[in-house]
């Protein structure tokens, strides 16, 4: 293992300056998504399936494109047909047909919701209309919505494509068990017959929404000679480009992707929507297009999470100690196949040691819109059935639940689920910590409980590419192919001031365009800090070089003879031993020494670790109106090293708010018809200001010895544990164990009084 | 070598979770794997992590010839 | 191409004469529920006919006692009538539990009121007090009790022309005290699951000699639940009092399960918050009893 | 059918427009007029990014009609600073991080400048009320509140020097 970075003495890492971006944002001057506009452009406007599931008969097309200062009508035709092909694109593995049939169905509408046409117009509200010209004639078919319908005998299947994978021998018949991903080892059923205490449980959760406040939205400018520009916000410009051109079939290099300030994407903007077809609407009328959703359309056409239905078993010997393990689940895919049951599988049970473990996660197909990653996607899920279980357990052995955790918390050497060994984990030393917080040995009031939840995600590091030059003056440029979503220019500009030993504001970050940068990953995966930034530094510690190298060029010393100190260039052999060059001197005169000073790291990241985290909520319960109140909440995480600890805090706090949010109110909720009966913020309740109280942010510092300076991904552990937290919360202050997400105010109340 | 096929991919794919193969690094596992199983290459991309003796290598050229064992497991993403 | 046509008269008359000429012409108050409806393509009237412009129409004017409030007053003007949050504040407390401080600044009582939401949180708290509505129409003013108003969701009583000009607010009695209590799984930015207001007079015992009780969203309208106030009258609101003020409550509910709530949920809490309301309303009749 | 005219003063400076009878004046503000500080998270007023100042109250932009701005006074999140040199407001939300993704900020620096001058000491509880219709969904608002807490003792400090 490498000496611990941490022992040093920082200069920036550590320290919380203003972001770069800041002013912008504060100023309403940050440009996002939908406040781009090109010259001459159209705006578009998309027809969506008021059917949960239906067969597309016919599009007549003819009045809509007959309204004056219509440019441009689009149907599923109009995007070319292609091989099925399995791209990577960032938050998993999608085929790239399904893609293209969600952006504009063919054939089929899947959901309520699921785009059939689009139009281009001289203005917002002639495009509008145009959209009630359109004449669909649909074929309405039975559809399903819930998982356990969706795979009952009979149901009705969504696509005879699909057979589920990973099940031996090969199914023969198509089914809507999209895919089948089982891990375990050891025998589960004896554990559990011999264990001292079991528990048993099925658990429940509705479709959630990401929640991000800005809507998608994009303009693309298509020209005849087959080159593009694209504005768009998005977690990954580059995965805009790659799936864009797949999805057209068309080289990734003549589109340009440039990336405007993200809105909140939380896993819900890795993908594309609006892109290939407002390609095409630009590329029909020949002008630049705009396609932006309402809130309506985002909540109808973009990606939930996954509900889910989990059972969990769980058995331990009388000291408390782990000794099986039997969870089974089934997540939505929604309408095509998605990849959050082998996560879900990876992050059920895997932070506690246990001999005999069975972990079985089933994608099911259904009508509703294709689900979509969501902070630690397919993690929450399963964790809310175990850490819940965990909790029962506790209290039937007697044992207090942060103990029983502590006496199973799997540590560095462990193994995962999947049998591979954990690495230089935190969970051990998040537990102590919450432990030894003040919050857990606090006074409760009157109908208050308090409740404790672990989990765990894991993380990634991935292909990122980053350029630091400097300028003549020598102040440094940081460009990545990064979407910056919470502050990571901030982050990116403090590792590069770090490695050059100059003051913060020398150094500039900005998220440069796909025409301007190598490919990089998506923003997610909580890898930006830890993959982006080890470029950063590998981009930076060559510019030092390369300074150092011209500096010693300049003197003519051999390289050796100079060093690096304090944001310059010492000599320390010849004549100008003892003096020093800046880098201002050195790249004022960089073109009489070999050129510009520039730096470009491409990397492929290993080395990332997960990150652990443990929640601690109290809350208050009305007995009469079941209305639960948090009252305290603290978050203990292992983050490796916190660059930027304000940043760090806020991606801990947001994703604690998120997964109260998730926890206590919000859910899809559909209609006898199959429609979304709550499409908007009014009805699918996020937390508000007032719900909430201040969240206590604890950050555990266990450096992750694969990074310069120690980092781990940090943003979406935070969302794992809070449904379970805020679960054993309520059951310490009622009695009453709730299964069934979310836990609303009338949930709990049927809970409080099982009589009516 | 000993080639550990996780799910879905031993089902999926070579009807059994235990291979022995002597592959010089991961692009030729790739190559010994979809001549077993026609498709695994297409997907391995997208969908398939190796770990080498215990550690997650995405990095395909790395010379595999002191390795005890690689394992074949999914991808997991992020948001 | 937006067919809709925006007037902004100056008088009453003016006002109802373009309410008068296009059946599907709507008058604009505060536009947080008709804006709303007008954008998801749920409504498309031929004119909306902003009040705002008309004299006398935004703003608390005191009548003797009594109040008179503007049909276009935002409801965050009531909290600021000192006089009015003094005299009826479950009926001000109602109308500033609506939305947020933002949609408070437009919305108005008014509105709240013609929306014809069984949900709207100041209907019940206008209702218990006893509030009137004054009305202008082809045929000039008249008056109807607030609670004559909605008929069904979504549909009022008021003839073609017709809208609402003021809501009064009669004095508040001696040894009077109102109280609304909602429930929403969020603390603000909600739409009322049940909401219950009540309005009660004590005597110097302490004694109820008046109690008039109103639900929201327990029925296709909100209701003023006669046998709820009578369970009151006559008591000192002991526990027996107020079993049988739930239980009145309780009976006269008859909800739908939707998207915000159970039948059963709702009949439950109609009876909880009723009663919570009544205690809070009987506290605020003591304190200036 | 023709489009009407309205003459209003936005930030400080009289503007006149055209407008659809049923535009919002968010639309107008952003698509005619070109201030795009104001966002549209929802276009429904349960959201609060779209909020200004109407005649000095605060309000959804997206739920006033364009034609009702005639003859009244409108200040967005682009007049908040004045110059170069920041509002308190927005001081503190850089110097507390209380902003991540930044798309709701604008809402919530009208929204809390608004408080702030009419509250100068405001409670916890008081500032999560008030600030109840802007939906954030990366900060859990901790940040927010800080921040604004902060800001309203640095303004008490300014109207009171030692």
């Amino acid at each position: 293992m490498n000496a611990p970075e941490q022992m040093k003495q920082f200069r920036h890492i550590g320290t919380r300056p203003i972001r770069p971006d800041g002013v912008d944002k504060v100023t309403g001057k940050a440009l996002y998504s939908p406040d781009f506009k090109a010259p001459g452009m159209l705006w578009g406007a998309i027809l969506r399936s008021p059917h949960p599931h239906a067969r597309i008969l016919s599009i007549d097309t003819k009045k809509a494109e007959a309204l004056p200062g219509v440019k441009a009508v689009a149907t599923g035709k109009d995007l070319p047909t292609l091989e099925s092909l399995v791209m990577h694109v960032g938050e998993g593995a999608s085929d790239i047909v399904d893609i293209s049939h969600n952006c504009l169905a063919l054939g089929k509408a899947l959901y309520e919701g699921h785009a059939v046409a689009a139009v281009a117009a001289t203005s917002p509200e002639i495009a509008r209309e145009a959209l009630g010209l359109i004449a669909v004639e649909y074929e309405e078919l039975p559809f399903v919505l819930g998982l356990e319908e969706a795979l009952a005998e009979g149901a009705p299947v969504l696509h005879d494509t699909v057979f589920t994978k990973g099940v031996d021998p090969k199914p023969d018949k198509p089914s809507n068990a999209a895919m089948r991903v089982e891990m375990g080892k050891g025998d589960v059923e004896g554990a559990l017959a011999s264990a001292a205490a079991t528990v048993s449980g099925r658990y429940t959760l509705e479709p959630v929404h990401q929640g991000y406040i800005e809507p998608h939205a994009c303009v693309a400018s298509w020209n005849g000679d087959g080159q593009a520009q694209i504005w768009t916000s998005s977690q990954g410009h580059f995965a805009v480009r790659s799936l864009t051109a797949s999805v057209l079939a068309i080289p990734q290099a003549d589109i340009r992707v440039t990336p405007l300030e993200i809105g909140g994407g939380f896993g819900g903007k890795t993908t594309i929507y609006l892109e290939p077809v407002a390609m095409v609407l630009s590329k029909k009328s020949g002008r630049p297009v705009r396609l932006a959703m309402t809130r309506e359309e985002v909540f109808r056409a973009t990606g939930p999470a996954p509900g889910a239905v989990i059972d969990v078993r769980l058995g331990a010997d009388a000291d408390g100690a782990l000794v099986a393990a039997d969870v089974q689940f089934l997540y939505h895919s929604g309408a095509f196949t998605a990849n959050d049951a082998g996560a879900g599988v990876s992050s059920a049970i895997g932070h506690y040691r246990i001999a005999n473990t069975r972990v079985v996660g089933t994608e099911v197909l259904c009508n509703r819109p294709a689900a979509k990653a969501y902070r630690a996607p397919g993690a929450p899920q399963v964790n809310f059935a175990v850490e819940s279980a965990m909790d029962e357990l506790a209290g039937k052995l007697g044992i207090d639940p942060l103990d029983l955790r502590l006496k199973n918390a799997a540590a560095e050497g462990d193994p995962q689920t999947s049998g591979l060994p954990w690495g230089r984990i935190g969970y051990v030393e998040c537990l102590e910590a919450a432990k030894a917080h003040p919050h857990w040995s606090a006074p409760l009031g009157a109908h208050q409980g308090r409740g404790v939840a672990g989990g765990y995600w894991g993380n990634y590091g991935g292909p990122s590419t980053v350029n630091v030059s400097v300028a003549e003056d020598g102040t440094i440029t940081v460009a990545t192919g990064s979407p910056d979503i919470g502050g990571s220019r901030a982050s990116m500009a403090i590792m590069a001031a770090e490695v050059l030993d100059v003051p913060y504001e020398q150094v500039r970050a900005v998220v440069a365009d796909t025409a301007s940068i190598g490919v990089s990953m998506v923003t997610g995966g909580s890898r930006t800090t830890f993959a982006t930034g080890m470029a950063t530094v590998q981009a930076a510690e060559e510019v030092k070089r390369l300074l150092c190298e011209r500096a010693a060029r300049m003197w003519g010393v051999p390289a050796d003879q100079v060093e690096w100190r304090s944001g310059a260039v010492a000599c320390l052999a010849g004549e100008a031993q003892g003096q020093t060059l800046s880098a201002a001197a050195i790249a004022g005169r960089s073109f009489h020494s070999g050129g510009p000073i520039a730096a470009v790291a491409a990397l492929s990241a290993q080395g990332w670790l997960p990150g652990f985290g443990v929640h601690i909520c109290d809350t208050e319960v009305d007995p009469e109106t079941g209305h639960v109140r948090i009252v305290r909440y603290t978050a203990v995480q292992d983050v490796g090293t916190a660059i930027h600890p304000d940043y760090v805090e806020g991606q801990i706090q947001g994703g604690a708010a998120q997964g109260i949010g998730w926890a206590l109110n919000e859910a899809y909720i559909y209609g006898e018809n199959g429609k979304l009966d709550n499409a908007g913020f009014l009805d699918y309740r996020m937390p508000v200001a007032s719900d909430l109280p201040m969240i206590e942010a604890v950050m555990v510092e266990v450096p992750n010895p694969a990074h310069p300076y120690g980092v781990k991904g940090v943003g979406e552990v935070p969302i794992v544990p809070p449904l379970a937290a805020v679960a054993n919360a309520i059951h310490a202050a009622t009695g009453a164990r709730l299964k069934d997400l979310p836990m609303a105010p009338d949930r709990v109340y049927a809970a409080l009084h099982p009589q009516g | 070598m000993r080639i550990v096929v996780m799910a879905p991919f031993d089902k999926e794919f070579f009807g059994t979770g235990r291979l022995d193969l002597a592959p010089r690094n991961l692009f030729d596992l790739v190559g010994k794997l979809d001549a077993l199983a026609p498709g695994f290459a297409a997907i391995a991309q997208p969908r398939v992590h190796f770990a080498v003796d215990g550690v997650l290598e995405t990095d395909w050229t790395r010379p595999l010839a002191e390795a005890a064992e690689v394992i074949v497991l999914p991808r997991v993403g992020g948001g | 191409m937006s067919s809709t046509v925006y007037h902004a008269p100056g008088t009453v008359e003016d006002a109802v004469a373009l309410l008068s000429a296009d059946p599907t012409a709507r008058p604009l108050g505060g536009g947080t529920d008709l804006i709303v409806q007008m954008r998801s393509g749920r409504l498309s009237p031929g004119a909306v006919i902003d009040l705002k412009r008309i004299e006398g129409m935004s703003g608390v004017r005191r009548v003797g006692d009594a109040f008179a409030i503007g049909a276009a007053t935002p409801c965050t003007a009531l909290k600021a009538n000192a006089g009015l949050a003094a005299a009826w504040p479950g009926v001000v407390e109602a109308a500033n539990l609506i939305g947020s401080v933002q949609v408070r600044n437009r919305a108005t009582m008014a509105g709240n009121l013609c929306n014809a939401s069984p949900a709207a949180d100041s209907v019940p708290a206008l209702v218990a007090a006893g509030a009137v509505c004054v009305i202008a129409g082809p045929s000039g003013l008249r008056e109807a009790p607030v609670e004559a108003i909605p008929v069904s969701p979504g549909k009022t009583s008021l003839a073609p022309g017709e809208f609402v000009v003021e809501i009064r607010l009669p004095p508040r009695p001696a040894g009077g005290g109102d109280a609304y209590l909602r429930a929403t799984p969020r603390t603000e930015m909600d739409i009322a699951v049940v909401g219950a207001g009540v309005s009660l007079v004590l005597d110097g015992e302490g004694t109820c000699t008046a109690a008039r009780v109103a639900l929201g969203a327990v029925g296709p309208t909100v209701v003023l639940v006669e046998e709820a106030g009578a369970a009151l009258v006559g008591t000192k609101l002991g526990d027996d009092a107020l079993a049988a003020l739930s239980q009145a409550v309780q009976a006269a509910s008859h909800p739908i399960d939707d998207k915000r709530g159970t039948v059963s949920y709702r009949k439950a809490m109609a009876g909880v918050l009723a009663r919570r309301a009544a205690l809070i309303a009987a506290s605020r009749a003591g304190a200036k009893a | 059918m023709s489009k009407i005219r309205v003459s209003t003063t936005v930030n400080g400076d009289h503007a006149e427009f055209l407008c659809e009878s049923t535009s919002s004046l968010l639309d107008v503000l952003r698509d005619t007029m070109g201030l795009t500080g104001s966002k549209e998270g929802c276009g429904s007023g349960d959201c609060g990014a779209c909020t200004i100042m109407l005649d000095g109250e605060m309000v959804c932009s997206c739920l006033v009609l364009a034609p009702e701005a005639e003859g009244r006074t409108v200040a967005t999140i682009e007049g908040v600073a004045e110059g170069s040199v920041l509002h308190p407001v927005q001081q503190k939300f850089l110097e507390h991080a209380a902003l991540q993704c930044g798309f709701c900020t604008p809402g919530f620096i009208v929204a809390a400048k608004a408080l702030l001058d009419r509250n100068p000491n405001p409670t916890e509880a008081e500032v999560r009320y008030w600030l109840a219709g802007n939906l954030c969904r990366c900060t859990g608002y901790d940040k927010i509140v800080r921040a604004v807490m902060a800001a309203a003792a640095d303004l008490r400090q300014e109207r009171t020097p030692a």
